[in-house]
């Protein structure tokens, strides 16, 4: 099994989701997260004090699937994901040694 | 730091005698004579109103500066920062009971009143606050209020440094030997309402307190933070405000408290007081136009904090002039206010480089001071019984200037003693670990989760 | 939309000329003698009432309105939202001592007053504000406040699209050409009481604003989101209230407020003021609780941000009536009122389609209407003077209606000629890239942290 | 638990009808005469200032206490916790006008009003309500805000886990049969101002409702939360407050608006009503820093939520003393009950292991108690016409206590009786899941995001 | 060494932690997270507008573990954060190749 | 190429990127979580009622580099998060078997 994990634009989440869906992915989870990268942050001034924020919110997927879903969770995130500026993300896979569902207990491809 | 406030207070020490001996004399030929012809009797209307405005100045200090600054600073320091103000209006009440107001206004002496009042000893139910229409209670607790909001604004300048119990000291020695003689110097006066403090008596005209709070705050502030030093990372870290919606309904409500502040500094219900209501709107409304536009010039964006500080800064700066002006006076100062204000808070501080949190001094000190000389500019005899330059009066500007003065002084010099008592003492600041920490965990064990 | 719009608008211009010349005529009749004897004296218990009512009904726009809004909107748009209020609360203050008072309140025109008052000339300390016991200078201000609320409640409408600058331009435009006339239509009178404007010669009943205040926010409101068109995402995205305890908070002060609005409208503390604070808190819980039963059984859950908007429905409603009506009837209004801008607020608008985001046609424009019908109907004569229907007065609800129409008719067009005006120059809407950002970044350089 | 109940509840029958038939004996002989003599005309300056306590009254509950409460909850609780005190104000208002306010203040009975101001019919708008100088609707609605904030307070008691429906339910029969005989039998009066009620001819002392509100609100909070249980995971889940700088905000608004709550009970714009507020001032502050200065000593740190609490407590037991004591007697009730609460609400509490959620019984019965006693001890006559027991009269400490004691059995047995009703009807509590959900999303169907 | 990722509902956290201590856990690292599954959200109306809450708060615990543990970890955290009802979570197991204790340097096992 | 996760004081963010950029990092996801671990919390204290704080705010930064870069990453952050007292926290490197960056299709090194 392989977890995905994509850093994307906060306001791509829906179609992402969307994305997956029909592919069969049942799950996924998100968190809010910071992003770094060669995308410039904005800059706040406050009473003439400037603060270059560095960190711009990104939101994180984290879906596990089976070997075979792999390439096209991928494929679906890119296409869904993209807008063609700077700043679009990362998908970064790693491979998965088990998987649990915790209510009833199965394990790996059953578990997803 | 400390080899620029050494330069800038080694010639404060003389001053300060000579001013005091000068203005000893002056004041004696220019005491103003005040009418009193039927005995006064109680008027309700302007008893309502005087409970009212007095609601809406502690308004001001609770929650609306607690809020106005607390949305300013960093999250962690959010509950130590409302703590400030809520304790200090919770210390000055015991203290303006005990002595603060006796000090204040009771005695005959023209640099500091006497302790009849000790305890508020002799406050009879039913005696009038003479020459005032309204018992003597109310006047009491509405001059409290001021008293609670002075020290509360000086907060802002050492924000998120200064441990809480040494705040409490500094600000119940500051109340003493600061804002007490000072009230009285401007505002006290005898049952006919001549004037009996030095500074009154040599015609210095602050209606509402341009001098009295807001210059005396701002110094204070600005002695403070060159004494504490400025915050671990400033300059380097993100120091930006963590939730402004906080400061602007703090900002709100210290503009509807301050109809309270200004109109209330009427002691009537009547054309005056309708008079400064009017102009405390309309300089504000014009200082935060004024501030807001001449950032979006500058900066490119009109920003939300930069419209409230205007807004804050145009009530500054009419306070003095509040019962003394019309509404084309209001204007020009409301709109002179904001520009000023904004380049103390974006310009002067960067320049002499000093940490002034939440700019006390740019918006409280200059504020006022604009404010207190463009009363001596703007004033209108029909409205307040004395004419200013515009009308011909132009020794009303140097008397302003030099109550301004005294006022700077005065207070940089007893303000900066207290600190350094203070500091050799108990010590002024938190350790670096409870700065890194956040007031709110380190000093009160709470957090904002 | 465009098209319902064309089809919305086609037949107004005809209908404004006519209605405007049948109501000339008309109003010569109406007129209603004032009575007037004993010379009018300053009455300080007045006085304090409206000093205290203007402080109240500031207190509904910042912080009240700029909360209740921001509550309501996405988190990216929390401080551009409170901005607006805040920043129409400084420029009404500045356009209103400059021209807009002298357009509402003062001359003889039946359509428009004069320039009298320009920058205030003329207005004395002492004056009296006749027929009214209170100096003219708090008259000036109370109004003022009321001149504040009515734009920032249109912003409402177009929340989280429209460009900064170009909403201070509209809103300029829109206090001179649409609220200053229809305030002198309504309530201009001379120095003894008698109606000056149009409306008010007819006999057209508005005790706090529910024409000129409220439908003509209301009307302007769904006017600017049909000409600026739906949120990007509107129907699709998750556009919840990122957080509604500000939207509490803001209701609350609305409703505290909303005391110095209504009562406030009597320029008296007598029993006419009285009356008029019962049945405005009799009204609002009223509809609180009719909106949160209805909501409760079609819903099947009372929600919060439904008894906040019930409560601010029945405040609407009876604005109108309130110097009029006898707690049976406010009882009426208030149940009416919650039940119809429900169905405002959650039918009408998804069956016409429209996204007025904040509701502002569904609750200010439905309620205003449903308020001065009711006026018509409710009136006792023994309280305001008239009598409604239910005291056999029939003609007093076509009166009401009439004034309803003209300025739904007079409001909607010229409101819809300014917004193509500022958007053929310099352009209504923020970009769609602005728009994702959200307003407090893109406009302001600030988000909430 | 239930047994701890019914052990303490046991002696309560008896004791009831006992007392009472006691108490109307006594009441015979202790009836104080009023002095009345002019006619009363209308005051426009008390009127101005009980229109402007009434507005003060009800921010205290909306926003004041709905966000003191508010902040004190976890974030899943927010919107249903300040949904409690808005839906009540909506309720009670309604009740008040239907029935409530013609129950307490008409009628000649010593124990309950009559039904002639049913609907508040009869209520003209001119008419006073003797023997005060204002108009009768003043009085009514200011007598309204109290009825609404005191079955507010209760909802402290029982956060986090009681059903919205049952709420409304226990809280309208609440106010029929316990709010409303309280209040009058302290406070009822005919026009001349002689008690009515059979615990005002005793002579019991309670200027703004010690006992009647705050006694009264918190024995009842402590018999629900008795009945209800505790919250799931009382004692180990963590159960801080979410977001105490919604309680700074709330209690700084209660004690801007315990300003009219206290000096508003003057019924005038006098020296008795400028005294009230003095002594409101002052109590309050030294109850802040004594509870502040007591966890300092105990716990090391001094928090937030002690000051404010601290400054509740302050304002609590100051209540019924506001208008009999002097500044020295207010020094002394508010260092006594900042202390007394600051037990209450830290040891008392975890030594029984009942669950008021947010301290109403150590809060508001505790300091209402202190404060119903010493007025007793430190009455003043020349402030209230009453002295205590430091000016030798001794009996007055035991008439207080008599009125708390009465207060305190009846409103347990019928809270409980109540309370009992509908949980076997309706049911008192949410289920297990809802209360882990949230009241938010579980009931109302929205969340803070 | 594993890394063991549980997702879980956000009220078992101390049941979760309460469990894993007696097995030697000595650290974790939790976030809040939002997940997506087979478990619905409620819907929010807000006048009228509804908005189904597509994704659930939960939490994400992270615990890196040696081999010989993990097993036993997975099974307390299962049997600690079920309740049997739809939306319980899942967990994923990776390997980590390497771990760091930043205070003192020490690395691999000694680090955990 | 390897998936860093460090877990570190939140106050060291900043150091810690900055103790990055010259190593060639171009890029970086931060997350706000919270640690449980040797270091013990802080206690609140609530009218009375304690509560102790088990978990402590911490960061966590996620950062995706090729092999050859992985030790000197390690090293950086280490030395850039250290303070020497309890608390400072984790390092754990795992495998990722591909990266992709959205904006452009790129794959595994380019895409880092
Ligand atoms: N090496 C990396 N490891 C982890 N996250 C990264 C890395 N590089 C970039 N990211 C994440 O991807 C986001 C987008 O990267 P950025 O360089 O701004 O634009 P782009 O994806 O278009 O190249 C960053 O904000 C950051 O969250
Ligand atoms: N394939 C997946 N990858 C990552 N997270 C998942 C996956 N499937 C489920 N989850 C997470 O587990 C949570 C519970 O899953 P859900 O399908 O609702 O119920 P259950 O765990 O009972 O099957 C989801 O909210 C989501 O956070
Ligand atoms: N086994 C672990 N798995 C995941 N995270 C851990 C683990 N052990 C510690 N942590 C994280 O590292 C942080 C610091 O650990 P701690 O034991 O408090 O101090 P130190 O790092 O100095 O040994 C914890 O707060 C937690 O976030």
């Amino acid at each position: 099994m392989k977890l995905i994990m994509a850093i994307i634009k906060p306001f791509k989440l829906d179609e992402v989701r969307e994305a997956l869906t029909p592919l069969g992915v049942q799950g996924l989870t998100v968190s809010e997260v910071k992003g770094f990268g060669r995308q410039k942050g904005q800059t706040e001034i406050y009473r003439g004090a400037e603060y270059v924020v560095n960190f711009l919110p990104k939101v994180k997927i984290e879906v596990a699937v089976n070997d075979d879903l792999a390439d096209r969770v991928v494929e679906a995130i890119q296409t869904a994901a993209r807008t063609g500026k700077i700043g679009d993300g990362k998908i970064f896979v790693t491979d998965i040694q088990q998987a649990f569902r915790i209510r009833t207990g199965e394990s790996n491809a059953e578990a997803l | 730091m400390s080899n620029r406030l050494k330069s800038i207070l080694s010639g404060v020490g003389p001053a300060l005698g000579l001013t005091l001996l000068a203005t000893a004399a002056w004041a004696e030929e220019a005491a103003a004579p005040a009418a009193a012809a039927a005995p006064v009797t109680l008027d309700t209307g302007a008893t309502a109103w005087m409970l009212t405005s007095t609601a809406l100045v502690l308004l001001m200090t609770i929650p609306g500066l607690a809020l106005f600054y607390a949305g300013m600073v960093r999250k962690k320091n959010l509950l130590g920062t409302m703590m400030q103000s809520f304790a200090i209006t919770a210390l000055v009440t015991v203290l303006w009971v005990v002595i603060g107001y006796s000090l204040a206004f009771t005695g005959e002496g023209a640099f500091i009143g006497g302790l009849d009042r000790f305890l508020l000893n002799g406050m009879e139910k039913g005696a009038l606050a003479l020459p005032n229409p309204i018992p003597e209670s109310v006047f009491m607790m509405f001059q409290m209020t001021f008293a609670i909001i002075t020290p509360a604004l000086i907060t802002g300048a050492f924000a998120d440094r200064m441990k809480f119990s040494s705040m409490l000291v500094f600000m119940t020695l500051w109340l003493v030997v600061v804002y007490c003689p000072i009230a009285h110097w401007v505002w006290a006066t005898d049952e006919k309402g001549a004037a009996i403090g030095f500074l009154g008596k040599m015609g210095v005209l602050d209606f509402a307190g341009g001098t009295v709070v807001h210059i005396n705050a701002g110094i204070a502030g600005l002695v403070a933070c060159l004494v504490l030093g400025p915050r671990k990372g400033y300059g380097t870290d993100n120091m930006a405000p963590h939730n402004l919606s906080l400061s602007v309904i703090g900002a709100s409500l210290l503009w509807v408290g301050w109809f309270g502040f200004n109109a209330g500094s009427a002691v009537a219900a009547d054309g005056r007081a309708g008079m400064a209501m009017a102009v405390t709107q309309i300089a504000t409304g014009a200082a935060a136009l004024s501030w807001m536009f001449a950032e979006w010039i500058l900066r490119k964006k009109p920003s939300v904090l930069g419209i409230i500080s205007g807004a804050v800064a145009g009530l500054v700066a009419i306070t003095p002039a509040s019962g003394f002006v019309d509404p084309k006076g209001a204007l020009a100062i409301g709109l002179v206010a904001g520009v000023l204000c904004y380049w103390g808070a974006t310009s002067l501080k960067h320049i002499l480089k000093y940490d002034d949190s939440l700019d006390v001094f740019g918006v409280h000190c200059l504020g006022g001071i604009a404010g207190a000389i463009l009363t001596g500019v703007f004033a209108v005899e029909k409205i307040g019984g004395t004419a200013g330059l515009l009308e011909g009066n132009s020794g009303q500007v140097m008397t302003q200037i030099y109550g301004v003065a005294i006022t700077l002084v005065y207070t940089a010099v007893v303000s900066f003693i207290l600190l350094k008592l203070i500091d050799l003492t108990i010590g002024l600041r938190v350790t670096a670990e409870e700065e890194r920490e956040g007031l709110d965990l380190a000093l009160h064990g709470e957090t904002v989760h």
